[in-house]
């Protein structure tokens, strides 16, 4: 009673895909050669947005051959840039990765914000008031305090969902803005620096900066745990018993409790993992990039983080590229109108327009799909 | 707190609901047929900004409207041909079109003005007191004499309320929101209608958009939605995706914003920043005092693929 | 190099007809000045330190921060390039050898806003609308406009709003009717493209405003008594030249109408008056007096935190 | 197809040479399907043999690949089911195409141009109470769809195709989750449309069924039409062996076989829902190694939750539940495993499986954590591997391998997949529900066969279903449920099948089977 045919040499699975619903956010196996098809055709997207930012550019009365030369170079011109840009993508890539598994869980968290800003709140307390300590000491200490506060500031959230049926969208987001005025109000208060012209704590002790990779850049080591992040969620989201939890929470709700899944637990904890990771991008951005906690440290991550985590498909180890994306556009963009004098709005334009064209790209790509 | 300044707590609720709720209620249409409205905040500002430009050449405040109208429904129609056609993730799409709506409205002001930003003071849709009931007490000045626009967005719930739920376009729309397939099989054309409900959000945005341009401020700056299109995706929620539920989401998020206002003038023992907390705390607290769960439209946000 | 090469990094958007407007002005006046000027709009404080970095290394001798933001990033990058001067517009502070800060007296002004506040006021309440608490420059204007006004009236009721966000005019417009609505009758504060709000509802509720930054008299005739508008291109313009002389150093430079070539910062209506003409002689002339107390130095006005909390 | 075929006067429905390729799968190869005026057609195939496809592809849901299809006279091509349903033809899913989150009323309005751009919601209730009664398939038009069980989806899908009142009416496996005495009718009203010169084409795995109704028969396997009969030259023999390509044999050789020791133990189990009524009373029953407890009942009796109840998704408000003496009333469905409960569900859609999960993944569904599949901190993808296919070949589930996502199964290969996984657990007690849903003869008697062995070997096995026959067929002991309660509950050998129908439909004064 066997319903197959004469097979095909190669296995083409290429349209079954035909449920008439799929999710829009699952993702292919990338293990395979579709994934690098796939990164062309997001290349070839980013041309195209190039190709269509190029008529506010010629009207803005720049010459956009040079301005996206420009943005080449401040890219990926020199060693200081690349390790500008790998330091922009660092938060950006832990924070999407916690992310990434929330929503693979459907978790709708978009508290980066707050979660990154509570770290990073954290971590400067520790740095400011464990004097004497080594840094071999210090900076786990401070980077673990600004996971634990992002991890707690995420389980608040979780919590309201879980025992007063507050969606996780509306609490999270209220959390953010909640979070970020705390940031204000402790360097209004006790961990300001007297006299500063701006809502700055001290300056941290050096030994609570992190160490540079590469001697003469700015290049810190927080991009080292981004990709240790990325290896790891990708590793527990594919091969472990918690991964798979997750994986069945995403698809339904009825089923993960048929297999046994508590949803109370795996809720709670994928929340502590996204806003633990969120928590340590904060705490890396203070000690990594401004040495103390300063108002508006994390201006926008959070969303962007969000932004990443559907770019990467929801995939734990997409989320590299898709961060990395971000960051070196960023860079780039932004080296483009110092160089060239485009008009910052452009710079909006450009990712806009980049990011709309890189998902219609994989948008049309994404016909297999593994949940 | 004297008469005049409960009057005005309560005006200044609906002050600031009035944009939110324009939003919200596009937002409700947009995601009862499954499309996630994150980009109202790009398409809101779109709005914004072409009513006040258009005011600006025209001095028609009408012109007006109905150009911030089509700002608003451009921008909803890439996210519509994005989500539709390209099946792309909703919500990146969305943030993509807050992105590039910022950057465009800031380039567009200054290259339609040779470079130079135009000072731009704008006739304002003033007040309208409704003779008799205007000089009722206490509702009277808070309901009966407010600018033409917040009336609107306060009416039209009721329409929106009633395409939803009494019309079989508003019984399909929610079927698609639902259940794009089951919608399929009885004769919708789940993506058309999707397109068409993302890019009356746009109208419905760039309306609320206009609100602050041409109803509050009389002036269009840079990115002066704030965030307000965020808002109005709250205050969905806390209505639960219901357009009078949505409407008290919006006053109540109004209610919180002026009362953290007025708080700092009580000369409390801390500083601004706490107080400004207030407003996103008292909603949590409401919140966890429904303690309702809310129930996203089960299809929202997923793709509808025929074979 | 042929030519001098300046770099001027704005918080904003030049397009917000306020402070970062005035930035712009910076830019301009350094190139009549003949310097080779660049400047970067929408700099985040992530970015600012590698925007300052990559200026620098291109050779820019100049560097302009517009915001007191600046200040931190510039305190790091400075020592690596001791070629460059690197000028803090509204800091507090100097820093190293090649890190300077310049700002105008806000207390002055603020002080004289008070004055012209308190005697125009009729209900005895007036308000003010404001962004961040606790920075500096806001401290300085704010606790000086409640003391202005105490000088005039003691009895006077001076309430204080802070708004967090200096670019968001709806905001500002609601605390403004907040204030409005609990008595003031006349309403000025520190914002940027906020500013446009409290006039807004300034002109709505028909009682008295300030502008902030830039001339925002066209607004609204009849409601902008004055504005104060901030020099910035005189004052970069100023430090510039002291930079090519060498003068700068790691200095804070405060300017004020007690100062000799630039004010900073001076009390415009329009180009030619300084006040609404509806502004009574009595009240001109008081303001008039003040003002040349301030020039010459017998009057100075410090604020504490205390002098700028929120609410009465 | 003879030339002198077509010469006739033309029928009301031609496909011809209808393809469609799903990657591997050949759904439907060259087929061509007649059918006139006042016929009623069945159409017959195993499990993945490409019925429903067909249908979706006439519908105007699916793009075939190949093929044209006139329709009354009029070609239709590249259409969707709004240009399918105005030129009259109307479908019930095998897959309920139903919004949950709504109404019975609403679902029935949906698209319905007769209910008005302005909704006449009381007229339309109306007549779906009216209708509804008249065809013996009661509805009430406010319940929401998503609290309804299966059965009651079914009348829903049912009603609604049938006021819609189109000229040729295909209904997929329309009689899966109906008792017999809403087949029955249903199967009259099928006569009746008929009657009146329009069309059905009827799917359906049962064989009863098609000759009580049908005029003429199609046989599909592997996509393409191995058959074509009048129902009067057909045979139930013959209709079999075309159908699955060799002989079912109807005979079940039964061992008699003495139970051994309790090993589930239900004591005074009753449950109230949220809204407080009373859904199970006090319900008392037990389970001896080695036998099996059938129970047949109308959908929407306390069924469900019985079997939601014994498995862990819902808890009961009052009694105990033991197994091997160990209570297990309000545990987690984690100890239940761990003890050894299997539990086959009705609801594989969203229920038993994860549709987008490939089958390996589906068949660790309920033992991933545990060894062999988890190994240490990881998964042991070999161990999903390995199992996958030693059930695929042992099931004979038709897929292009372990790792095809399940949703690309056809619907009664979806089925075995869950059965393949529960009974492969080699429990100790195993919950069936409606097992055999949607299955083929051929894989409805595999079905069967596996439960027989897993009660040779000393399994325990509590079987609920609205088929008669199947109950009959299983059960040791049977029972009834109705009305949440337990009734009957006697030996096979002295059970009164006329008792059980009347039982099954509510009357329950009378106080036992015998
Ligand atoms: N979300 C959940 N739902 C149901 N059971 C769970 C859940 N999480 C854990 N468990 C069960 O609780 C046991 C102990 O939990 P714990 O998280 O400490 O396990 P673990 O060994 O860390 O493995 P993992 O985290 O991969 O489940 C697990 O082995 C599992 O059986
Ligand atoms: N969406 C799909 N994607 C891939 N393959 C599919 C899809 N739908 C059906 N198939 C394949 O097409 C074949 C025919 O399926 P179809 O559903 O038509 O069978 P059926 O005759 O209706 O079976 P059943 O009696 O089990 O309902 C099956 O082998 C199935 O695996
Ligand atoms: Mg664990
Ligand atoms: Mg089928």
């Amino acid at each position: 009673m066997s319903a197959s045919l004469p097979t095909p040499p190669e296995i083409d699975r290429s349209d079954q895909a035909d449920q008439s619903e799929i999710p829009s956010r699952v993702v292919a196996r990338n293990e395979d050669a579709d994934f690098w098809r796939r990164m062309l055709l997001a290349l070839l997207a980013v041309s195209l947005s190039f190709v269509v930012a190029a008529v506010p550019i010629l009207l803005s009365g720049k010459n956009p051959l040079l301005a996206y030369w420009a943005l080449i170079r401040g890219a990926f011109g020199s060693v200081d840039s690349i390790a500008f840009a790998l330091n922009k993508s660092t938060p950006y890539i832990l924070a999407g990765v916690g992310v990434a598994l929330c929503f693979r869980a459907r978790v709708i968290n978009i508290g980066g914000e707050g979660q990154i800003a509570v770290g990073g709140i954290a971590a400067s307390w520790i740095a400011l008031n464990a004097p004497g300590l080594p840094g071999s000491v210090l900076i786990p200490l401070a980077l673990l305090g600004g996971g634990c506060a992002g991890a707690a500031w995420a389980a608040i959230a979780a919590g309201m969902r879980l025992v007063r049926g507050v969606h996780e969208v509306l609490g999270t987001l209220l959390l953010n803005f909640v979070g970020l005025l705390l940031v204000s109000e402790v360097l209004h208060g006790p961990m300001g620096e007297v006299g500063a012209g701006f809502p700055q704590s001290p300056l941290f002790p050096e030994q609570a900066w992190l160490p540079t990779l590469l001697p003469g850049t700015d290049l810190h080591a927080g991009i080292l745990l981004a990709l240790l992040a990325v290896v790891l969620c990708h590793l527990v989201f594919w091969h472990t018993p918690f991964g798979f939890r997750l994986r069945l929470l995403g698809s339904s709700d009825a089923a993960a409790a048929y297999a046994g899944v508590s949803v109370v637990r795996s809720l709670l904890s994928v929340m502590l993992i996204a806003g633990g990771l969120a928590g340590l991008a904060g705490a890396v951005e203070v000690l990594g990039v401004h040495y103390r906690l300063i108002q508006g440290f994390s201006g926008g991550f959070g969303f962007n983080a969000v932004a990443i985590a559907l770019l990467a498909s929801l995939n734990p180890i997409a989320v590299l590229p898709a961060g990395l994306f971000f960051g070196f556009l960023e860079t780039g963009a932004l080296a483009m109108q110092r160089e060239i004098g485009v008009p910052s709005s452009l710079v909006f334009v450009i990712q806009g327009l980049a990011m709309i064209f890189v998902l219609c790209a994989l948008g049309i790509s994404l016909r297999r799909q593994r949940i | 707190m004297n008469y005049a300044v409960i009057i005005e707590l309560l005006s200044a609720s609906i002050r600031i609901a009035t944009p939110l709720l324009l939003v919200a209620l596009g937002g409700v249409i947009s995601e009862t047929g499954g499309t996630f409205a994150v980009g109202v905040e790009g398409m809101m500002l779109g709005g914004a900004f072409g009513g006040a430009v258009t005011v600006l050449v025209t001095q028609n405040i009408l012109v007006g409207l109905l150009a911030s109208m089509i700002s608003g429904v451009l921008l909803a129609a890439i996210v519509a041909v994005a989500t539709v056609r390209f099946r792309t993730d909703h919500m990146v799409t969305g943030l993509a079109v807050n992105i590039l709506a910022l950057g465009m409205t800031s380039f567009l002001l200054r290259g339609l003005f040779g470079g130079k930003t135009p000072v731009m003071v704008l006739p304002t849709i003033g007040t309208v007191r409704i003779p008799w009931l205007c000089n009722l007490p206490v509702a009277g000045p808070i309901l009966f004499n407010e600018p033409l626009m917040t009336y609107l967005a306060f009416f039209l719930v009721i329409p929106v309320h009633l395409f939803l739920r009494r019309t079989r376009a508003g019984l399909t729309l929610r079927a698609v929101g639902e259940n794009p397939s089951a919608a399929f099989s009885v004769g919708a054309n789940p993506e058309r209608i999707r397109a068409v409900a993302v890019m009356v959000c746009g109208a419905f945005a760039g309306l609320g958009g206009a609100v602050l341009s041409l109803q509050e401020l009389g002036t269009f700056t840079d990115g002066m939605t704030n965030g307000r299109g965020f808002l109005a995706l709250a205050a969905i929620i806390v209505g639960r995706w219901t357009p009078f539920r949505v409407m008290w989401g919006c006053l109540l998020i109004g209610a919180a914003s002026a009362l953290a206002l007025n708080i700092q003038g009580w000369g409390l023992p801390m500083s601004s920043y706490v107080i400004q907390m207030t407003p996103y705390l008292i909603a949590l607290a409401v919140l966890c005092g429904i303690g309702r769960k809310a129930r996203m439209p089960a299809a929202i946000g997923k793709a509808f693929l025929r074979s | 190099s042929a030519q001098d090469k300046a770099a001027v990094l704005l918080p904003g958007s030049i397009n917000d007809q306020s402070w970062n407007a005035q930035g712009y002005a910076g830019v301009l006046r350094l190139k009549e000045k003949g310097w080779d000027v660049a400047y970067s709009e929408n700099v985040q404080p992530a970015d600012m330190a590698q925007a300052l970095q990559d200026y620098a290394r291109k050779g820019y001798t100049l560097i302009i921060g517009h915001t007191g933001r600046f200040l931190s990033p510039m305190e790091l990058v400075g020592p690596k390039f001791p070629k460059t001067t690197f000028i803090v517009g509204s800091g507090n502070a100097g820093a190293g050898k090649n890190v300077a800060s310049i700002d105008f007296d806000n207390t002055q002004f603020g002080y004289l806003i008070g004055v012209l506040a308190a005697r125009m006021s009729k209900t005895g309440k007036i308000g003010s609308v404001n962004g961040l608490e606790g920075l500096p420059n806001v401290v300085a204007q704010v606790g000086a406009y409640r003391k202005g006004a105490k000088s005039v009236n003691p009895n006077i009721q001076v309430k204080v709003i802070y708004v967090q966000d200096m670019e968001d005019a709806a905001g500002a417009k609601e605390a403004a009717l907040s204030l409005i609505a609990w008595g003031a009758d006349y309403v000025s504060g520190k914002l940027n493209a906020g500013q446009l709000g409290i006039i807004q509802a300034a002109k709505e509720k028909g009682v008295y405003a300030n502008g902030r930054s830039v001339e925002d008299t066209a607004m609204a005739p009849d409601t902008v008594l004055t504005n104060i508008v901030e020099k910035w291109g005189d004052m970069y313009g100023a430090a510039a030249d002291q930079s090519k002389a060498g003068a700068l150093g790691g200095k804070f430079e405060l300017y004020g109408l007690n100062s000799k070539d630039c004010t900073g910062a001076e009390l415009l209506y329009t180009k030619e008056k300084e006040l609404n003409p509806i502004v009574p002689q009595d009240i001109v002339d008081a303001i008039q007096a003040v003002k040349k107390k301030f020039a010459s130095g017998e009057l100075k006005v410090s604020v504490t935190k205390d002098d700028a909390h929120g609410g009465i | 197809m003879s030339p002198e075929a077509t010469v006739s006067v033309s029928p009301m429905l031609e496909m011809r040479g209808i393809s469609k390729r799903y990657g591997r799968v050949q759904a439907n190869d060259a087929v061509d399907l007649e059918v006139s005026e006042g016929q009623v057609l069945g159409l017959l195939g195993e499990n993945g043999s490409g019925k429903s496809t067909l249908m979706k592809v006439l519908f105007g849901m699916v793009k075939p690949d190949r093929g044209t299809i006139q329709f009354k006279g009029e070609l239709l091509a590249r259409h969707s089911p709004r240009e399918a349903i105005s030129t009259g033809i109307g479908m019930i899913h095998q897959h309920f195409m139903l919004v949950e989150a709504m109404t019975v009323l609403e679902n029935i309005m949906l698209g319905w141009s007769r209910a008005g751009a302005w909704l006449r919601r009381e007229q339309i209730g109306e007549l779906i109470r009216q209708t509804s009664l008249s065809y013996g398939l009661e509805l009430d038009p406010a319940a929401l769809v998503g609290e309804l069980p299966f059965g009651q989806r079914q009348r829903v899908e049912i009603i609604k195709a049938l006021v819609r009142g189109a000229e040729l009416l295909i209904l997929d496996e329309p009689t899966s989750n109906l008792s017999p005495p809403e087949i029955s009718s249903l199967l009259t009203v099928m006569r009746r449309i008929a009657d009146q010169g329009r069309a059905i084409i009827f799917i359906t795995h049962k064989l009863g069924e098609v000759f009580d109704v049908c005029d003429e028969v199609v046989v599909l396997r592997d996509g393409r039409v191995v058959g074509k009969s009048l129902i009067a030259n057909a045979t139930r023999s013959g209709l079999a062996h075309l159908m699955v390509g060799r002989d079912v044999s109807t005979e079940l050789n039964r061992v008699d076989r003495r139970p051994g020791a309790e090993v589930l133990v239900m004591r005074g189990v009753g449950m109230r829902d949220s809204s407080g009524r009373e859904r199970l009373h006090d319900i008392d029953l037990s389970l001896r190694e080695g036998e099996i407890v059938a129970l047949a009942g109308v959908d929407g009796n306390g069924q469900t939750d019985l079997v939601d109840v014994l498995a862990g998704l819902k808890y009961p408000t009052r009694g105990t539940i033991t197994v091997s003496g160990r209570d297990l009333t309000r545990a987690t469905i984690t100890d239940r495993l761990a003890n050894g409960v299997a539990y086959i569900p009705v609801d594989r859609a969203t229920t038993s499986l994860v549709p987008g999960m490939t089958i390996e993944e589906n068949l660790g569904l309920r033992d991933f954590d545990q060894p062999p599949f988890r190994r240490g901190f990881w998964l042991n993808h070999r161990a999903f591997r390995k199992q996958a296919e030693a059930r695929i070949s042992e099931f004979r589930i038709a897929a292009s391998g372990p790792d095809a996502p399940v949703q690309t199964l056809s619907g009664g290969n979806q089925q075995k997949v869950v059965i393949a996984r529960e009974i492969g657990r080699n429990p100790k007690v195993l919950i069936a529900f409606q097992a055999t849903w949607g299955l083929d003869p051929g894989a409805t008697r595999f079905v069967v066969d596996q439960i027989m062995a897993l009660r040779s070997h000393g399994g325990a096995v509590l079987y609920i279903s609205s088929e008669l026959d199947e109950v009959l067929m299983l059960g040791d002991r049977i029972g009834v449920i109705a009305d949440g309660c337990l009734l009957g509950l006697a030996p096979r050998n002295q059970v009164d099948i006329t008792k059980i129908g009347l039982m099954m439909a509510g009357h329950r004064e009378l106080s036992g089977l015998t």
